[in-house]
């Protein structure tokens, strides 16, 4: 993008995602942005991550030298472990995910719909290979799905929709959404804008938006 | 910080209400949280449904929680071991329920059950007593019945080692059904010989990962069921 | 009983199960006579023992002073380990007994009918309180059941017999039955002596069997 | 005495046969076995079925398996990793099949197959595509999709220590799919890093006990996938 940035970089939109994770929650971070929550556990916080390829208590990238390849985090990139964690195979941190006691997951998104319907695995088109990873499981399982995304695509198509077109993660399972725009809640009567990124107005992502949305 | 620990085993289960479902741990004695039981039954919760192997032995642990009339429904294998004389006297007269599920149905229920598997289908007791009643559905030329994932209010279990995030580890054969219990309890109470610092147990070696547990008690020295027995104890 | 000993006594019942195992085998030992074939692997054998309580390699039990009371059998008396020994949870325990990996279950049995249905955990009195403990699954699971048993009960009634009369255990799964008296195999045409006891002859066991034995 | 060592990775996978259902343990590179995996297209065994998260990188491992058409189905939840070129271009061929598993699915119907549980409900997928002509269940006002168990003739994995008897530890997230794939398949065929005598193994910390090992080979000193495909290698 050449234009100038406008509202969060994609850290500040992990930091700014963190700062709604309570003390001693139990939270997967999904691919991508997700994957920089990590680093912004609050001051007097303490927060255990859940990596779904058999981890609890990941902790950030490695210093140099200190890698394994054998310890990755669910994007397959290196990670390490904090005094208190614990390996486990995938029937077991599935479990974990599927069984409900994981709080809370931050996860990237094609399109949210005003119902919190997610798409975030197939854009649908029959020349696409499918991929699903662990999203419908998380979707499935944990208590509280959180969205980090770009409020539009590239093309600057909004990702917040009225009726998700793509196909469905779940139905009606994300409760917050943190994007470059603005942090905004789905409730039942639609989208709530909760909080405006620094210099962005409310109608500025009402533009960048596909269904209505209701000011706080 | 996450520190697990509570102060008394009176704290411990002070929560667990009247009515409640509570899975307790152990198998005979191997891994039955002795103090844990003895503090609930101080605690006074009644009308309890419980989850265990077995009904206890003699007049303490689980057969005194029973003879103190605080359970209202057994959910088990094998309600009848040697020195098992509470249970089978108060289920001749009427006075408690028995759900009675084979041994490994039971903990692959618990283990469904934390593993968020409402239902599951099995082999085991096809074509018996226990089947009736049951949903029964013939895949690739076999008969299963359908089993019900199990949770529970509370898990009572005892570990070998604990850390503030509630990783555990046990000791031998004592390990049996607490890390299942711990899974599928929305809130697991362990009591522990040892409580170790964040990082002394091998990320490797744990067996139940902290996510599982909520309250952790230290008994250094924990009662001997088959000692209390053989001394004919009464509790309390 | 007051009368002289006639075929082979428990221990003796146990030494013949132990000969039929092969070497490498993983075996269950149900609660009883069974649990002595621990003490009679032959010479130039190596077996597995499995207690559903979560061990494999399952010793003996321990010398004096070596007892741990949180390291017991099925049957809840003080066993060892071997080394090589493992310890799991009562799932991962019944897996391996409910996913097939158990070669073979040497069981006790209260009535074992000649199509190889057994039943041997309840008799259906209905003042009895029923306990059925691992049996179903082992049944249900293990590749290969046999019966080690008292020829007939303490009362002299057939515990070989047509059709059981008690609840079922499982159905149609005994492949052999060790008695005091002799060594009989389910076939597809009934119950097949294959062995009798030093100083038992088939007439004998005839008698004592509630069905008709074909001699080998 | 029980040994389940073989000689050499050739050995291990010499009774592959065309056709079979095998199960490759691995999370990206993370306890891939490669060198069996080289073997078994060394072994020349094809019309494979073949169960892994993902479906390799580069040209090597898993992704050499496929490009030298061994493969005719993936069982995978997430086929197109980054550097994975060889599946995506025989997928758009037509040439290959693909059965698409959320991954705890997966993980689920996998263990559900080692533990003798052939058909399980799940909450995942539900109201999406994946669902689509599977049995659905209401279960406590909740729907479920119907899930079957995943058995394979063949498991091929990797561990970081084995004695004879086949217990197995592992090394951190390595050991992902290993576990479950170890009791799933009728045959495992393990690389381990390091071989010890038994007894060296605290029986509390054994992660895959014996019983669901078949076939020990040691290779010390494995390929990194990750470093081949940097290199651009190509296998064989």
């Amino acid at each position: 993008m050449s234009e100038e940035q406008i509202g969060w970089n994609r850290e500040q939109m992990a930091e700014r995602a963190a700062q709604d994770i309570p003390n001693g929650s139990y939270v997967n971070l999904g691919i991508g942005i997700p994957e920089k929550v990590v680093r912004y556990v609050p001051d007097g916080t303490e927060v255990i991550y859940h990596t779904e390829n058999g981890l609890l208590g990941m902790g950030d990238a490695p210093e140099e030298g200190q890698e394994d390849p054998e310890l990755i985090n669910a994007g397959k990139k290196l990670v390490t472990a904090i005094p208190g964690a614990s390996y486990f195979h995938h029937a077991d941190s599935f479990s974990m995910i599927r069984g409900g006691h994981i709080d809370i997951c931050v996860l990237g998104a094609m399109q949210v719909a005003e119902n919190g319907d997610l798409a975030n695995w197939s854009t649908g088109n029959p020349d696409a290979i499918p991929a699903v990873g662990g999203a419908m499981d998380l979707v499935a399982g944990v208590k509280t799905i959180r969205v980090i995304t770009q409020h539009v695509t590239n093309k600057g198509y909004p990702k917040l929709v009225e009726k998700c077109t793509f196909p469905l993660t779940g139905a009606g399972v994300v409760s917050r959404i943190i994007s470059d725009l603005a942090v905004i809640d789905v409730t039942s009567e639609g989208f709530k804008v909760v909080e405006l990124a620094p210099g962005v107005d409310f109608d500025y992502v009402q533009e960048r938006t596909g269904c209505k949305l209701i000011a706080e | 910080m996450i520190n697990k620990q509570v102060n008394s085993v009176h704290d411990a289960v002070a929560n667990i209400n009247d009515g409640a479902t509570v899975m307790i741990g152990g198998f005979g004695e191997a891994g039955s949280p002795i103090e844990l039981i003895h503090a609930l039954i101080d605690h006074g919760a009644k009308d309890l449904t419980v989850v265990n192997n077995n009904t206890g032995s003699g007049h303490v642990g689980l057969a005194a929680l029973i003879e103190n009339k605080r359970v209202a429904k057994m959910i088990c294998s094998f309600p009848k071991s040697a020195n098992s004389f509470v249970f089978p006297d108060l289920y001749k007269k009427g006075e408690i329920e028995l759900e009675l599920v084979p041994q490994g149905t039971l903990a692959e229920r618990i283990r469904a059950g934390g593993a968020g598997v409402p239902a599951f289908y099995t082999a085991t007791s096809v074509g018996t007593p226990l089947a009736e009643g049951k949903e029964v559905r013939n895949i690739n030329g076999r008969d299963y019945v359908l089993e019900y994932g199990l949770t529970a209010d509370f898990a009572l279990i005892k570990s070998l080692k604990a850390d503030r995030y509630g990783n555990l580890i046990y000791n031998k054969t004592a390990r049996n059904f607490a890390p299942v219990m711990a899974m599928a309890a929305e809130t697991t109470i362990v009591q522990t010989k040892e409580f170790v610092e964040a990082g002394e147990l091998d990320p490797e070696v744990v067996v139940t990962p902290g996510i599982f547990v909520d309250q952790i008690i230290t008994v250094a020295d924990p009662l001997l069921e088959s000692k209390l027995v053989a001394a004919e104890e009464v509790y309390p």
